[in-house]
């Protein structure tokens, strides 16, 4: 079996008496989708921060092909090849959609101070904007204001943005979130292919799309992770039933 | 694009005993008509007015123009007078740092400069002007007297305290050219401090037999109310600034029988003093403060110079300016040969008389001071 | 209405019409006039880069607008006086050369913009109005309470500095410098603001999270950008030296931070010509509402207050009649 | 140096922190509830000041101009408030600082139209007049003691005002978050306007207790309104408490640098530059010191983050 891409051991996180993160184990291989589920306040969202770097947890480790995290901060770890899209869509609303992809492509690039040449001008930024852009469907909405976007398209574009990004890992928070079952449906199609790019954490509410997308699924309460296996080892776990799913399922 | 007009253009109404020059005269008024040191300004600018009023003279006509105490404001102001308006003399600034902004500048073009407050050592000494007159005071001088009053007072022990400012500087420095006893302290302040309290403390332990301070304007009024209630009664001694007709009111009974130096009082038994002091009142329903006085005797000269040269003729009107042939509500003056007067310096005590805190005098500090630059001015 | 560039082209003619008009009708001290709102604009032009673009709002550039001064008066003064500004570890002299000036101005104000911001841009929000004001009142005493170079009083130039193959006595001529600079600093912030650089620093503003996550650190932008403006500031402060041949600490006043700010402001935040139509209205309001009343600055407050309640996007918001900037 | 003057200072400390406290409090609160920064903050110092003088003068009793002082300044708030600065809460920073910029421009320039450009005459009433002798053998101005019981009181009564009355539940309810204050059903203008005018209030009470030993004259307001951000900066924005700690710590670090900085600079330097060095040192270190807590708290030392 080859290494996993991102290893997280026994990870813990404490704000004041309540335990977010419980001594949590997880791995992301490489080429897989491995979905994140749990009930509201489960502990999702703070688990992908610390992934990140923006929240620095309190106990345990975080490895990024087979390497260390710890003392790097969110740029860093963005650098290395963490991608992510926001729970709540986060885009620099003034600006246009292929600005914000250009953004992504110019944090890649890593050339950031270079004070001359426009940025809209350079076509070795805007030629990969485009196809990232292409890639999720938004072809076509290039110049409209970011804010104007609907919500179905900001979520694209945020997908295009961490594309942009050259990503080893996508950290994807609820992409499905507020879509309806058409987008849903589109989104879902998109996801597929991007596990060819680079193995996803993705958390997720709609059971459909992690049902069908997921190759392993975890499932986070409380702040731990009660179970780890293939779908339908999942479906078939008694206490995932009745801790999560016993509602819905 | 229609340009300013001044914001004062006052000319005189009366023509009376009109002296008719060749041509109206122009002078510019640079002063601070606006923020917390206008009441210095406007004062300055009434007595110059009065006395073009009661001259009757028809013939100058006066821009004035405010200067918001800002040094950068009051050179484009210049700038304007020169340019635009073309005046032929300048005047009105209060500021020490306003003159050195802006006279340098102004005589260099040719222009005569008779400054009505601000006198500073740098325009006093090597940085003298043939165009440039001052018809108040050196700077130094007030605090001249101070140290020789102290002297000849007994005292022995003297603590001293100014702003931590070039002004502030010269007048410590001021102070000890005539004042040859120990000193007890001596503490620079903060420009525009208004808690006392740290420095009170300092004068009380010091077991000092008297305090001289310069704290103009707000500063000196919050320092002696502090001062009246902090239970140290070590007395007192100050320049004219703090205890002048526009701020003995608002440091009430606090300032009663403080001993300051000046170089006019409203008591100055002269004619022309009285006067002065009886026509202002009528004009303006107030008494007038140590700036009036300066800016009515500046005018004095000025229209007296006037009558006798024609400001074209540079040099004679120079002559004129330095025979210095007018009335002064302060009795004798003259000029020192840097253009700085020649004159009495006086110690007045804080009075109430009725309702109202005034001055009267109590003894002669100095007779005859020039200045301690007369020597440096190669003029 | 108007379309932005009209405005602005329309903005820049008039502040060259006007002095050319006063030169011939005999009026210099108008010429003056337009010098100022060329350097005000040109310190305005660099606040906006921090303040339009970056986000940051600075209530401290008076202090780079003053170092920018001071830098120029220092170096006449030893000039004038034939000594030496300092004799170790090298000698060097004083110079009244502008050409030697601005450089100086520009490191000074630059490297008094990288200390201050290193330390400020820790912070943000109401926090970075309050440091950034706190360390420019901190230059300011020092400055009011040093005697070196003559404190409080401020510190005469006397003549004013010079440029190859100009008289800058002449007001036209200086008028033109300072209007040069001012088209300068213009096309830094044009420049800047499209750039890859300038790309990120808007992101940043509107969305740091975002700037983060892919993989571009803030702070260094920022700094940056911070730089950058206050050296345009301080640049605009060495020709206001000149203007005036006068520097003194008022030029480092709070009032001065707040004045800066307005120019900014009342033109219209984030636009490469609002500094000049705002410098440009403030300064005509000063004149003009001078004449009104010994109260004027009621009248201006009052009208400052209805821009800013009323007048989305400043002059040049309502000019085009397009409140937000593109 | 004696221990005597070195009790006597700590008490100035005290004093001009307690003062910086009452102008603070307005401040960190207006700021915590409401999300706005007010620069004509000190402008309604110099209302308090002002009404207290004229009263005062008008009708011969100090505590009568105290009152107005309160009075006058918490009118002149709400006033503010209900025509300017309500139209701000939801703009950013940038607008708030320029048209509260522009407030003091209209204030200053409206008092001086008022009042004239000379400063007025206000004065310690005769009961609390003179020295008193302190155990220790330190003599201390009654009036001063009196302020620093006055701005105790104050602090104590704004405590439980916050902690304990149904006002104080809405007030903090409002800081963490003005969607559940509506919610429960408070009027939340009403709120806001009450809020800025006992913000407003503390300012001019401030001002008349402090006008009464200072120069009361147009633009008093600016230097004390600069200080009072420093402290509110230091001690984290939004907290009261942060104020009060911020206020002490300001008020004994300005007055004993003043006091003992030109005397350790004496120690290895001729006096008068030792008291030059000294002093422009000094008036430089609350800055020093807002800049140091920064640098290690960047929110403030009681500040809920930046």
């Amino acid at each position: 079996m080859t290494d996993p891409v991102l290893e997280i051991r026994k990870l813990t996180k404490r704000f004041g008496a309540l335990t977010v993160s419980d001594g949590i184990d997880f791995d992301l291989r490489p080429g897989e989708i491995h979905a994140l589920i749990g009930p509201n306040g489960a502990g999702k969202s703070t688990l992908i921060k610390q992934i990140c770097g923006e929240l620095h947890p309190d106990a345990g480790a975080i490895l990024f092909s087979g390497r260390d995290l710890a003392g790097e901060g969110s740029v860093a770890r963005a650098r290395r090849g963490l991608a992510r899209t926001f729970q709540v869509s986060s885009v620099a609303p003034e600006f246009t959609a292929l600005q914000n992809v250009v953004l992504a492509v110019q944090g890649a690039s890593g050339a950031t101070f270079r004070f001359l040449r426009p940025a809209l001008g350079d076509a070795a930024l805007t030629g990969p904007a485009r196809a990232f852009m292409e890639r999720v469907g938004l072809s076509g909405r290039e110049n409209v204001p970011a804010s104007i976007l609907s919500h179905g398209e900001r979520r694209r574009l945020e997908l295009a943005m961490a594309l942009a990004m050259e990503p080893r890992v996508f950290l994807l928070d609820e992409p499905m979130a507020g879509l309806g079952p058409e987008g849903s449906q589109e989104m879902t199609a998109i996801l597929s292919d991007l596990r060819h790019e680079a193995p996803i954490l993705l958390v997720e509410h709609d059971m459909d799309a992690v049902f069908t997308l997921a190759d392993r699924i975890s499932v986070l309460v409380y702040g731990r992770i009660i179970a780890t296996g293939t779908v339908d080892e999942i479906r078939a776990n008694a206490e995932v039933q009745s801790a999560y799913l016993g509602d819905d399922a | 694009m229609k340009m300013i007009k001044s914001t004062l253009a006052a000319v005189a109404m009366l023509a009376a005993t009109t002296a008719a020059y060749a041509e109206p005269v122009k002078v510019g008024m640079i002063t601070t008509l606006s923020g917390g040191g206008a009441s210095l300004g406007i004062d300055a600018r009434d007595g110059f007015m009065l006395a073009i009023k009661n001259s009757g003279n028809s013939d100058v006509e006066v821009v004035i123009e405010d200067d918001q105490q800002k040094p950068d404001v009051a050179v484009q102001l210049a700038d304007k007078m020169i340019q635009s308006d073309k005046v032929d003399i300048l005047t009105g600034i209060i500021w020490s740092n306003l003159a050195m902004a802006v006279v340098p500048a102004a005589v260099a073009q040719g222009k005569f400069y008779l400054s009505v407050n601000a006198a500073p050592s740098q325009l006093a000494g090597p940085g003298c002007d043939a165009h440039y007159f001052s018809i108040s005071y050196q700077n130094d001088n007030l605090h001249e007297a101070a140290g020789a009053y102290a002297k000849e007072a007994g005292y022995k022990n003297m603590f001293i305290l100014a702003p931590n400012y070039p002004a502030g500087k010269d007048s410590l420095s001021g102070f000890k050219r005539f004042y040859d006893g120990e000193l007890a302290g001596e503490i620079y302040t903060q420009l525009g401090q208004t808690d006392y309290a740290a420095e009170i403390a300092q004068i009380r332990a010091s077991g000092a037999d008297g305090v001289f301070f310069f704290l103009p304007g707000g500063m000196g009024i919050a320092f002696m109310k502090q001062y009246a209630q902090s239970g140290v009664d070590t007395p007192l001694i100050g320049p004219a600034f703090s205890f002048d007709q526009n701020i003995l009111q608002a440091v009430g009974d606090a300032a009663l029988g403080v001993k300051n130096t000046a170089n006019w009082s409203k008591d100055i038994d002269n004619e022309a003093n009285k006067a002065f002091v009886e026509s202002y009142q009528a004009e303006y329903g107030r008494l007038p403060s140590v700036y009036s006085s300066y800016g009515y005797d500046t005018a004095n000269l000025m229209l007296s110079a006037l009558d006798k040269a024609s400001v074209s003729d540079a040099d004679a009107f120079q002559k004129a300016l330095e025979e210095a042939d007018f009335d002064s509500v302060r009795g004798k003056f003259s000029f020192a040969s840097n253009h700085h007067p020649i004159q009495d310096i006086y110690v007045r005590e804080v009075v109430k008389e009725g309702d109202i805190l005034t001055n009267k005098i109590v003894a002669t500090a100095m007779t005859d001071r020039d200045n301690a630059y007369v020597g440096d001015c190669k003029m | 209405m108007f379309r932005e560039t009209t405005v602005n082209t329309a903005l820049v003619a008039i502040l060259v019409a006007v002095p050319l008009v006063a030169q011939a009708a005999g009026e210099p001290f108008i010429i003056t006039l337009a010098t100022k709102v060329a350097i005000f604009a040109m310190a305005g032009v660099g606040l906006n880069i921090a303040l339009g673009y970056g986000g940051l709002v600075s209530f401290g550039h008076a202090a780079f607008f003053g170092i920018g001064g001071y830098a120029a008066g220092i170096l006449a003064s030893h000039a004038q006086s034939y000594t030496p500004l300092m004799t170790w570890p090298f000698a060097i002299g004083g110079t009244q050369q502008m050409l030697i000036i601005w450089p100086v101005a520009l490191a000074a104000s630059g490297i008094a913009a990288l200390v201050i911001g290193a330390l400020s841009l820790r912070t943000s929000g109401v926090y970075f109005i309050m440091i950034t004001l706190a360390f420019a009142q901190m230059v300011f005493y020092f400055a009011v309470s040093w005697p070196a170079y003559g404190g409080e009083d401020g510190l005469p130039i006397y003549v004013r500095d010079k440029f190859p193959g100009l008289n800058t006595l002449d007001p036209l001529q200086f008028f033109a410098v300072a209007f040069a600079c001012f088209l300068l600093a213009v096309l830094v912030s044009v420049v800047l603001s499209r750039s890859r650089f300038g790309l990120a620093l808007q992101g940043a503003r509107q969305n740091v999270e975002r700037v983060r996550a892919v993989g571009i650190d803030p702070y260094r932008l920022r700094l940056v950008a911070f730089v950058i403006s206050g050296m345009i500031t301080g640049l605009a402060g060495a020709l206001y030296a000149d203007l005036n041949r006068f520097v003194s600490p008022s030029m480092l006043s709070w009032q001065t931070s707040g004045e800066i700010m307005v120019f900014v402001i009342l033109g219209g935040v984030g636009r490469h010509f609002g500094p000049l139509a705002g410098a440009a209205l403030f300064i005509l309001l000063e004149h003009e509402l001078g004449s009104v009343s010994e109260y004027w600055q009621f009248l201006l407050g009052l009208l400052l207050l209805l821009v800013v309640l009323f007048a989305h996007g400043g002059l040049i918001g309502v000019l085009t009649r397009r409140p937000h900037r593109d | 140096m004696s221990a005597a003057l070195l009790i006597e200072q700590a008490l100035n400390g005290l004093q001009f922190g307690v003062m910086l406290f009452l102008m603070a409090a307005g401040l960190t609160l207006i700021f915590g509830v409401m999300g706005l920064i007010n620069l004509a903050h000190g402008s309604l110092y110099m209302v308090g000041a002002f009404a207290c003088a004229a009263v005062a003068t008008a009708t011969g009793s100090f505590w009568l101009g105290l009152v107005a002082s309160l009075v006058a300044a918490a009118l002149a708030g709400a006033i503010m408030e209900i025509v300017v600065i309500r139209r701000l809460y939801r703009r950013d920073h940038l607008d708030q600082v320029l048209a509260t910029f522009a407030l003091i421009l209209m204030f200053s320039e409206g008092t001086r139209w008022l009042f004239g450009s000379f400063p007025l005459y206000l004065d310690v009433p005769e009961i609390l007049s003179g020295a008193v002798a302190l155990p220790g053998g330190v003599q201390y101005p009654l009036y001063r003691l009196a302020i620093i019981v006055a701005g105790i009181g104050v602090a104590i009564l704004l405590f439980l005002l916050i902690g304990r009355t149904r006002l104080g539940i809405q007030i903090r309810a409002g800081e963490a978050d003005r969607e559940m204050i509506a919610a429960l059903g408070v009027d939340i203008k009403l709120l806001y306007t009450a809020v800025f005018a006992l913000g407003a209030a503390l300012a001019g009470f401030a001002g008349g207790l402090v006008g009464t030993i200072q120069s009361v004259q147009v633009g008093m307001g600016e230097p004390v309104l600069i200080l009072a951000f420093v402290v509110i900066v230091i001690g984290g924005i939004g907290s009261i408490k942060g104020a009060f700690i911020g206020a002490l710590l300001v008020g004994i670090t300005d007055t004993l640098g003043r006091f003992l900085l030109p005397v350790f600079f004496g120690a290895f330097m001729n006096a008068s530059d030792a008291t030059a060095v000294g002093s422009a040192l000094a008036s430089m270190l609350i800055y020093i010191l807002m800049a140091l807590v920064l640098v290690v708290r960047p929110g403030g030392l009681y500040g809920a983050g930046t």
